[in-house]
């Protein structure tokens, strides 16, 4: 019983981080969001270090490593607020793997491992980072799975709140293939992946906070000394490794221990939906005005913490899914 | 205790609603500079009407209404979604420190463009490194001739590219402690001296400047309350903006209220318990807001003076202000994230109503220190 | 408009707060609620004052005053925390006033508004001071009400938690007799009479608490001035003021604009619920340990403001009827 | 990161729950000498069975256990519902602090009657004036002749009437500051200068003590790392109290929980979205709990140390059992308001989770400036 990364995964961490930090400098984040746009060339970089295959099989051109490899990579995409098309290609891929035919998985999924036919996804509600993607894996309204060539359509942007994301309109469910396999354990595996960037996003905001309320004075003192600041970060501090403890522990389950995954994986999303959300509003208040103002980077983190809280199933409908499955009916 | 209105009362709000339904200007043109000469002729109609410095003495060309029938004025104009007069804080904050603190001359020059909104009023109160601690600021007025000479910056400024004044404190004496270095000024904003930034919010629009002064010049003739009370006049502008908050708050929540309670019916939720059981929440913390503002203004008029209960309700008002437009944007689901759409935009500028007039942690200090007589940490 | 008490009703409020201060003092109401008793003299001094016939009609034998005045008794009983069968009794010369029979009303009124021959108050759960009245008013399993005259019956007391009140177990619907009027006002109007006693509650845990933050030192200071405290006081007071202004507003609305009562009492009941039982929560929580412990007057009210707010209708309950007679449906 | 039981851990744990099953010693009689004696003899059993110094070292008597092993242990003794030892404090918190602090010949005095329950210790630190604030306590101890008298109020001492041994913190010098004039004393309880009296709880139950030391004497040789250091012995002390609270916490939880959803069947509420949606939060929180004890034993693995991070699981304990409880009496209805029934005394009880043991607010404190490196007030 060990409840860490091992030194492989920690050093992903690490490296991601460094690198994340390097090339999503503030500026940057905020130049791509402003334009919501990507940068193609990050994009390549990121590709070349192997991160969109890094859950895909080798045999489809991944790394074959696991859930919580990949689970690592999205919280320090969230803590960098990176604008990249990364969460969706790796929706695809999971999704693609774990319910394509034979024929789709070899006709898509290297694309979506070397990131050069990148993966969009979509649900009944909107589709994400389909412009310059290859193909989109889309949830139905019929309850179905499709598989859709982009070359064929042109969806109709989205402008969301986040604007560290490309949205587009929903395709519908008149086109594309239907994905023949079961992809109960994929649903899953993406709320898992989602609740790793809201924990990611959550720390962010709350080291802002606190770093903030150390140098922030007023009445003569750092406002972090006074409790009405201190235990509302000190409350972030509780919501994010609350989420962070279930999410980590959802990954191992993919990985290690399936049965407990459906479970482990509502349980994730609902809790980091809340935390995120919930960290994000209070970091603003703890800025009070400056927090406020579009200068200020917290406002990306509270957006793209509450499109990713309110999409993939907003925590309502996950936590009647942990009721259901523990023993409520 | 009586919670309707008396013979009088209902007459005069009558007589509100009447002019307001033959005078209602219709909905505000799109655009900034469009919306603000829009209200600007709007306020000049009010004030024809004789309502635009409803609670303005007579004798300063106001209406002189009692607290309740201000109450029933700013109630009437939140039913009638009316919008605001362009120069509300002179109406607000202005004209009352100048009818309390100014000289004659002072009121024979500035009140009457107040009311017609001919010159319109800003605030030069926070700055970038005094939010809640106020007398902490830090833009200085050095003696000149004839005057002053300003610099410094001042942050959260409305409206200040369309103002002639804005209402400044700045500290004229660095050797006293600080609430008493300072003077209350009234400076002219159309001069080299001053700059206007617009300060963009997480809503993507400019409802804010940032002023910087460098060396703007006031003459002495526009030093109100004397020097060194700066901090005084400033607290008694405070309080009169906090009560004058009060009466449409509830109304404008209420009126949201019955636009949510269509949403869920829009969206088939009218039986989902949840949702149903958020509703009530906010109904009653909205008739809560509501009472207790009646309550607050019997109390007013007994004692003369807003009692520090006001912050209550503001602190009321952001709360629920921010819970209901956050169940807005649940109950559209998708929608409810989509950039610019009304709902969206009302949920993300209601994060600041829990730091605009006074953050909630000022809030519950004042409810502690003032109402409940705990002690004070600073 | 005008929201405050006239001068007749503080009245009535100042000597009640004195009389019940000077009477129910804490050694009085720990002495009677460890005996889980009534003092018979303190009952006949309250009803020499005429308060059991506040709120009924002189015709009835008493003083013919409104719903107001009678909640500013409920407001100083709930705040003296004052064991004595009042509640009880009001809340069955309501029904009874209100959807009795003429001979009903003849037979049983006078006593209860002079104290003389009480009335107990049920429903399907909880029979409440029935011991030494002289009747019941009993709300049914089966939708109907019933007068019960208890030298018929002799009920099994009920130990609840809160021991400054005395209970029993219901009677059942097989006995007395059917109220023939329509009894829905007087229901309101016992939601009023609990949310008033429950804002008194509150108002009183919260002095406590308060006192006790000004007193107590830890870390040099009183612990009122630490903001951990200060702002849990200070929501005590947002707490108690809100129910307190929707109390009085039922009150005055059963008395003069009855259209308005239904959801008036829902949202005083609803909120004096969950208002006065936090209060008591947050205030045990600035006394620390001192407030767990029995020797401290708290849990007296604590337990009480339990007991008022989950009778006559659960928090949830009375809200869902907010929903429904606000356009919810 | 492995979530489950290795070979060994996994053969770890089947020989702890076999031996539990096998020894179990049913369920507890009623009336407090009665369950005392019990756990007397429960703990006598377990210590035959080499179960009762689970985290001592083997030369002390102990089994030497690893973190996980002890966490395992404690699972499993929450699993089977098994009774606590009668010396639980002795265990945690008294035997560590000799182990770590005391002498050769305490060690040899000390040790072994704490595992056999031959001498039960209880703990004196809280005063009346000092609950949060610790160092501010004001019970003395003078100089005698080979000893020390000791004189003041001590309060929240579980089983002192059943104790031969107080871990005592005096005050021996007022004239340093606060945290430096404290000294770490093992009191004889069996003596005419100490005075035991119950403290009813809210529940109606005597769960603690009040003990009053009038000249109580204690040999020079009962003191515990030296004079003037009693504060940073008492701290090593609290620390292991609260790392010792952990394993168990969330499997008692976990069992809660389970018996709830009986509950919530038994009453026909399993279609309710509200108890659905205030379960899953429970059965969330309760899941982070567990979750937040396993990263937190593998940290402590990794550097030898608790972190401040038990903090975290403190408090969400606390607001866990509070909430926990309220649900089950808000679903029994008017039966969750009788006296003296388990759930109803399990919801009064849970009130003091956030006192006992450091309050919430403490807990917050720690944690931000602890943690989170925030300025710290005081």
């Amino acid at each position: 019983m060990r409840f860490d990364f091992d030194d492989e995964q920690a050093e992903i961490k690490e490296t991601a981080r460094q690198f994340l930090a390097a090339r999503f400098t503030p500026a940057v984040v905020r130049e791509l969001a402003e334009g919501n746009r990507y940068d193609d060339a990050l994009w390549a970089e990121v590709s070349e270090l192997g991160w969109p295959g890094i859950a895909i099989a080798e045999e489809h051109g991944g790394q074959g490593l696991g859930m919580v490899e990949l689970i690592v990579l999205c919280e320090e995409l969230g803590y960098a607020c990176a604008p990249l098309p990364f969460l969706a290609n790796a929706c695809a891929g999971l999704v693609l793997e774990g319910a394509g035919s034979d024929e789709q998985k070899r006709g898509w999924l290297a694309g979506i491992a070397s990131g050069e036919g990148r993966g969009a996804f979509g649900d009944p509600d909107v589709l994400i980072d389909a412009e310059g993607a290859a193909c989109a894996v889309v949830y139905g309204d019929d309850g179905e799975v499709r598989l859709v060539d982009l070359a064929e359509v042109d969806p109709d942007p989205l402008e969301l709140i986040d604007q560290t994301r490309r949205y587009a309109k929903p395709l519908g469910d008149d086109i594309g293939e239907v994905l023949p396999g079961d992809f109960g354990a994929a649903t899953d595996r993406i709320l898992v992946a989602v609740a790793a960037e809201l924990v990611g996003i959550g720390q962010r905001a709350m080291d802002m906070a606190v770093e903030y309320a150390k140098e922030r004075e007023q009445f003569g003192r750092p406002i972090g000394a006074y409790q009405g600041v201190s235990h509302a970060c000190a409350k972030m501090l509780y919501d994010v490794e609350e989420a962070r403890s279930l999410t980590y522990a959802a990954a191992w389950a993919a990985d290690a221990e399936p049965e407990s995954l459906p479970l482990a994986a509502a349980m994730a999303k609902a809790r980091a939906s809340e935390a995120a959300w919930d960290v994000c509003k209070a970091a603003i208040q703890v800025h009070g005005g400056i927090g406020f103002t579009w200068e200020h980077d917290l406002h990306f983190l509270l957006k793209r913490a509450r499109a990713d809280a309110r999409l993939f199933g907003a925590p309502g409908q996950h936590k009647e899914r942990v009721a259901a499955l523990s023993g409520l009916g | 205790m009586d919670l309707t209105l008396n013979e009088s009362e209902t007459a005069f709000r009558d007589e509100v609603r009447s002019w307001l339904e033959a005078n209602h200007p219709g909905p505000e043109p799109h655009g900034d500079e469009a919306a603000f000469a829009f209200r600007r002729d709007w306020q000049r109609q009010m004030h024809e009407g004789g309502w635009a410095g409803i609670s303005w003495p007579k004798e300063f060309g106001g209406r002189g209404a009692t607290l309740i029938e201000q109450a029933i004025f700013s109630s009437e104009m939140a039913r009638a979604d009316a919008p605001s007069p362009a120069n509300v804080l002179g109406l607000v904050m202005g004209g009352p420190v100048i009818m309390a603190h100014g000289s004659d001359e002072q009121k024979e020059r500035w009140l009457e463009p107040i009311l017609s909104a001919e010159e319109i009023w800003c605030q030069g109160f926070s700055e970038p490194e005094s939010g809640s601690d106020l007398a902490s600021l830090k833009t200085k007025a050095v003696k000149a001739d004839g005057g002053w000479k300003v610099t410094g910056q001042k942050v959260w400024t409305t409206f200040a590219h369309e103002s002639k004044w804005c209402m400044l404190v700045a500290r004229t004496d660095p050797n006293v402690p600080k609430h008493k270095g300072l003077t209350y000024f009234i400076c002219d904003m159309e001069q080299d001296g001053v700059e206007i930034r617009p300060l963009v919010q997480i809503t993507g629009e400019a409802e804010f400047n940032e002023v910087f002064f460098e060396e703007a010049f006031i003459p002495d003739e526009n030093l109100v309350g004397g020097e060194g009370n700066g901090w005084m006049v400033a607290i008694t502008t405070l309080m009169n903006e906090r009560a004058g908050l009060g009466g449409g708050a509830a109304v404008a929540v209420s009126r949201d209220l019955a636009a949510l309670t269509d949403l869920v019916k829009e969206h088939g939720l009218e039986n989902d318990p949840a949702i149903r059981a958020r509703m009530a929440d906010l109904l009653i913390g909205c008739e809560a807001l509501r009472l207790g503002g009646m309550r607050a203004m019997t109390a007013q008029m007994k004692t003369g003076i807003p009692g520090p209960e006001g912050s209550i309700g503001k602190w009321e008002w952001a709360t629920l202000n921010q819970s209901l437009t956050e169940l807005a944007c649940d109950i559209l689901g998708p929608e409810g994230l989509e950039r610019g759409t009304p709902w969206t935009y009302r949920m993300l500028r209601s994060r600041a109503n829990s730091i605009e007039g006074g953050t909630t942690e000022v809030m519950k200090n004042i409810v502690a220190e003032r109402v409940l007589g705990l002690p004070r940490l600073r």
